[in-house]
């Protein structure tokens, strides 16, 4: 049973302590929510979950082993959604898709895109370039993406934003697929929508002792 | 025969006279099949995009 | 809804009309252009067979100044009175003309190797010629150089003017900037007084390069549109979805 | 008067603020130049035979290069539109920034040129022409130039995009910068060249700022 | 091996769509050749004994300034930080975006120089060292530019600042391209110039997408 | 009495049809608030009235001349506020107002700084570089900017982005002294805040059509 924990992770970017002694702990099926305002640390601490950054001090392991040991492996097991969504103008919804999902899977690449666009409702989009999509339209490429090639570790930097109600149960659906399947999410949410059973941390506190 | 050849040699500049024909030759029938063959592909790739919008619509 | 500038459906009626007889035209001239220079001309006396290079290095020449002189003027319309098929033509017109440059430096270069023993001097008249393939390639680049191509259009169309302005600029001052390192230029371009032998051909290969410009450019305003009507569709599917969500 | 001199002082104090521009730009001024040494190898008497000619030639790159930003960093955080809208025309404003670019890149290059005609063995009587003729001649590719960074903005390729552009339009100021200085040192007067270079000059002062101000109009739009 | 050749097969695929990117470049360099002229004077002697080292540097600068997007565009819309997270080491990211930099930007380069060495009346002897220094020359070029590009990402000033910090890089590459054609037109043999050129790029090889990945973890850190 | 007026507008933007055949009125002290989803012109007509881009046809008037005949004049009595806030990182706040500001009032410029930040709440950032300054703040700045230097016209777009509600506070208050003076403002909003006696163009309707 793989188990996703953080402890005593200290994080400083730009100049500023971001959180201190923060410490997370995630088990099969698990949902953990990050809440806090503006510049109190959510994505910082996503990334440091992903391995973009490294904590100032602290670990983050899976099933034991610290991630630093084996980038390449941890990667392997996540899928994470930043605040930018990369998708390429000139390429069509479907060539965008093709390049990542083809990284992970070794066949069935195009079922499982025409699947992911079905589930987010897009279907309609899939031969439309790039350039021509709103941002809602094209967050949901990006969770398309994570839909698509199976892996145990989502973590979302505010995947709720730009998407209209639909969409966002879109979202929710398969938030809830993944947990059933064993899966883990970490994410980020200004908006209220949050599963009920999910675990949370609140960064907002740190904002005090850090000034 | 030695028609032919002299008329190719043109008086020993056949190889500087014939690759200018031929640069020209290329050059602008390439430019008229690639800019035909972009119409075709765009007025196909605008019926494709017309056609599908009624089976969708069903759905 | 389509604006009504932005759809020039008379215009494309009036092109499928006239595009099989500028088709035949163009064939027939250079057709018998050809056969004229090629066949019922004689060699000149001073630079022998090559001389039936000038039939096609002489009209590409023509050709290559005339598509940009054509391709300033359109976008000098297309920002004065905002015609959107003068941007059109002018886009379509672009490569053609590039077209026609290369083809004229490389008929001169295949020229002057027999002639001066070389395939290229920094004579004034080659060098401008060189320069206006540049101004060619740069207009294309910015036009593709924005994801909008309405953006492109417009950029583009100013570019070809400040360009326009600078076509006699560069002419004269390489004249001046040759004559200044060696007096004396390798070989004089004035060449005898041409026979109506000669002439005939010439003229009629150049009119129908003429009309092959004509031809080429009607097909690719033709794409031109299409292309936004595909852009347009594929914005509408895109925007269809939202609405349904 | 008064909108010029305040973009002006504006323009200036931010170029100071962030520092290093002008070093840059010499700095790649000088590093091309040293290219051609390593390129042609270093016998005195070649290099002094094209020293004019590289020394404009580096002169038209850095100008060049360092026009990308003329409009760039306005344009992105919304300044420019802005500027757009202010009671200074904009072809003032275009004039403004041409000019503090000028100051932050042709007058250093002006102060380098000096140093790069000794390391390039350029014979001594071509020091001063070399000098008037950039006097002259950098101030006609910053016009120049700023057409082209008009242009280019929000596209997709900025810095060879420009290149392309704007190359072709700086070779007159070549031809009679570098020309100045040959006739000099070839034992003639400099004076048609200067003149010819004065009179670009100022046929672009007012062409110039008007076209880039169309530009930035598309630009923004 | 796959993430390798998925990673050249979409940027590959970019390239094509965005069109006129490896054509521009090769503009340039045309563009950058042909100041020389200018520059330097019609004389076909002189132009012969320069064509080398100023092919060269031109083949420098296309370089340089078409390295300004190899990880920008990427980096502006968040692709980069996902391909950090992807299971293919960023080494081979790296090196995959290296491989299409060469292929739309080497490549052409190779394949235009004979023109430029007609242009320049480069004697007939300099044209195969000339190819066969290219070709082993501007991979290295690539490969040492990538480390430049990664080390701007998120830098006010992109393409003077990346200037500095490759130039310096590509002398070598320049000193042995340039007298690899020099021996062969002075009727030596070049081999251990090309040698020299061979050794540079398989040190290369390994050293500089390692590097280039460390400088990309910083520039999305 | 100027009169600012638009009739029968339509514009084009990208390829497509954003609006056709909208009027506007505005008399001294009126306010119109623009409504419409992302994507509805709201922007695209506030920029009309700028005079940044041109109707396709129609014309925008004030007192009866069209604003294109003498776009200098035009500038001289409207502020404009866009989606983008320029402020320099590398200058102070008073640095960066005071160039704007120098531009319009021929003295006093220091005062009108000092006395419009006041109104805005941040005379306590008046001296800090604009490199430390949030979203809200940098959008205070802007708005400083405006008020600092009277002029007849205000074209805001979104003016309540980013801000709290203090800040809000603020904003309608100097909307509503600009409008007691016989000012007139246009704003886009999606938020519900609009003064109650103003006229609304809902440009949600176009979209239809324009399919
Ligand atoms: C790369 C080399 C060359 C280039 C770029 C070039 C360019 C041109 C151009 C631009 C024109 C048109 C001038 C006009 O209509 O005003 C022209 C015309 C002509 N060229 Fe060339 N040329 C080249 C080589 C040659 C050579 C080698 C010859 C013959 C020895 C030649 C003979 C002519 C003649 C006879 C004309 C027509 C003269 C006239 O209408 O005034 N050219 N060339
Ligand atoms: N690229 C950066 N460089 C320097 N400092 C940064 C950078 N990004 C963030 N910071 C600092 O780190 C702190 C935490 O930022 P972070 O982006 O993690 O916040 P957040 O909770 O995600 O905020 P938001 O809700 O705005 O997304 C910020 O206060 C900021 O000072
Ligand atoms: N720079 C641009 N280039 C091309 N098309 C554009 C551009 N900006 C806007 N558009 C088009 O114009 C339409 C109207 O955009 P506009 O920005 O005016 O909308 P808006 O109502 O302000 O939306 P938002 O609420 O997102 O600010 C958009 O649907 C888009 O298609
Ligand atoms: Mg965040
Ligand atoms: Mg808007």
């Amino acid at each position: 049973m793989p188990h996703f924990t953080g402890t005593d992770l200290v994080c400083f970017r730009g100049e500023r302590t971001v959180f201190t002694d923060l410490d997370f702990a995630l088990a099969p099926g698990d949902a953990l929510v990050l809440r806090g305002p503006n510049g109190s640390g959510k994505s910082s601490l996503l990334r440091v979950m992903a391995g973009l950054s490294q904590p100032l001090a602290g670990t983050v392991t899976w099933d034991k082993e610290a991630i630093a040991e084996d980038p390449e492996a941890h990667n392997h097991r996540l899928h994470y959604i930043g605040h930018a969504d990369p998708v390429k103008p000139v390429l069509t919804v479907t060539e965008n898709l093709n390049f990542w999902i083809s990284l992970r899977l070794e066949g069935g690449v195009d079922d499982a895109i025409k699947a992911a666009l079905g589930r987010l409702g897009i279907s309609h989009l899939a031969d439309v370039p790039g350039r021509f999509l709103s941002a809602g339209q094209k967050r949901r490429v990006n969770l398309a993406r994570i839909v698509a090639a199976p892996v145990p570790l989502w973590l979302l930097d505010e995947p709720h934003t730009a998407l209209d109600q639909a969409a966002m149960d879109n979202l929710d659906d398969a938030i809830a697929g993944h947990r059933d399947g064993g899966g883990m999410v970490v994410m980020s949410s200004h908006a209220m929508a949050a599963p009920e059973d999910a675990q949370t941390i609140d960064l907002g506190h740190f904002q005090e002792r850090a000034h | 025969m030695t028609g032919l050849s002299e008329f190719l040699d043109m008086g020993g500049y056949g190889h500087f006279i014939w690759p200018s024909y031929a640069v020209v030759a290329v050059v602008m029938v390439g430019l008229l099949i690639i800019s035909r063959r972009e119409l075709g592909t765009a007025l196909r790739d605008l019926d494709a995009l017309d056609a599908p919008e009624a089976p969708e619509a069903e759905q | 809804m389509f604006h009504r500038f932005a759809n020039p459906t008379r215009f494309l009626r009036f092109a499928a009309v006239i595009q099989p007889w500028i088709a035949a035209i163009t064939v027939a001239l250079i057709g018998s252009g050809l056969y004229l220079g090629l066949f019922n001309s004689p060699a000149d006396y001073q630079q022998g067979e090559t001389v039936r290079i000038m039939y096609v290095h002489v009209p590409s020449a023509w050709m290559a100044l005339f598509c940009y002189s054509a391709m300033a003027g359109a976008c000098a319309i297309a920002l004065i009175w905002k015609h959107p098929l003068a941007e059109l033509s002018a886009k379509a017109t672009a490569p053609i003309g590039a077209g026609f440059t290369f083809l004229a430096l490389v008929t001169g270069s295949l020229w002057g190797k027999p002639m001066w023993g070389t395939w290229w001097v920094w004579d004034a008249r080659l060098t401008s010629m060189l320069v206006l393939l540049f101004l060619y390639l740069g207009y294309m680049a910015l036009n593709n150089a924005f994801d909008d191509p309405a953006r492109g259009a417009k950029s583009s169309s100013i570019l070809a003017l400040v360009g326009f302005v600078n076509v006699p600029i560069i002419k004269f001052s390489v004249d001046w900037w040759n004559t200044l390192h060696q007096p004396a230029s390798v070989v004089k371009m004035t060449g005898p007084a041409i026979h109506a032998s000669m002439l005939a051909p010439l003229l009629l290969i150049g009119v129908g390069f003429t009309t092959y410009y004509l031809w080429v450019m009607l097909i690719r305003i033709r794409y031109e549109v299409t292309a936004n009507k595909i852009r347009t569709l594929q914005r509408r599917q895109a925007a269809t979805g939202e609405s349904q969500a | 008067m008064n909108g010029f001199l305040q973009i002006v002082r504006r323009d200036l104090h931010l170029a100071m603020r962030q520092g290093m521009d002008s070093l840059m730009v010499v700095a790649f001024f000088v590093i091309a130049v040293v290219l051609f040494p390593f390129g042609v190898g270093p016998e005195s008497n070649i290099l002094a035979r094209i020293a004019p000619g590289v020394i404009w030639v580096a002169a038209l790159l850095s100008s060049m290069l360092s026009l990308e930003r003329l409009f760039q960093a306005d344009y992105e955080d919304g300044s420019l539109e802005l500027l757009a809208l202010q009671p200074v025309a904009l072809e003032i404003t275009v004039m403004a920034k041409v000019t503090v670019h000028w100051l932050t890149t042709g007058l250093p290059l002006i102060v380098a040129a000096p140093l790069l005609a000794v390391l390039m063995n350029l014979p001594d009587d071509g020091f001063v022409p070399l000098m008037i003729a950039l006097a002259l001649g950098t101030p006609a590719l910053s016009l120049i130039g700023a057409i082209g960074a008009a242009l280019i903005l929000g596209s997709r390729r900025g810095g060879i995009l420009l290149s392309l552009l704007v190359l072709p339009l700086y070779i007159p100021v070549l031809i009679f910068g570098v020309s100045a200085v040959d006739a000099v040192i070839g034992g003639f007067s400099a004076r048609p060249q200067l003149l010819i270079l004065s009179g670009l000059l100022v046929a672009a002062l007012p062409l110039c700022p008007w076209a880039g101000a169309a530009a930035v109009r598309q630009g923004i739009e």
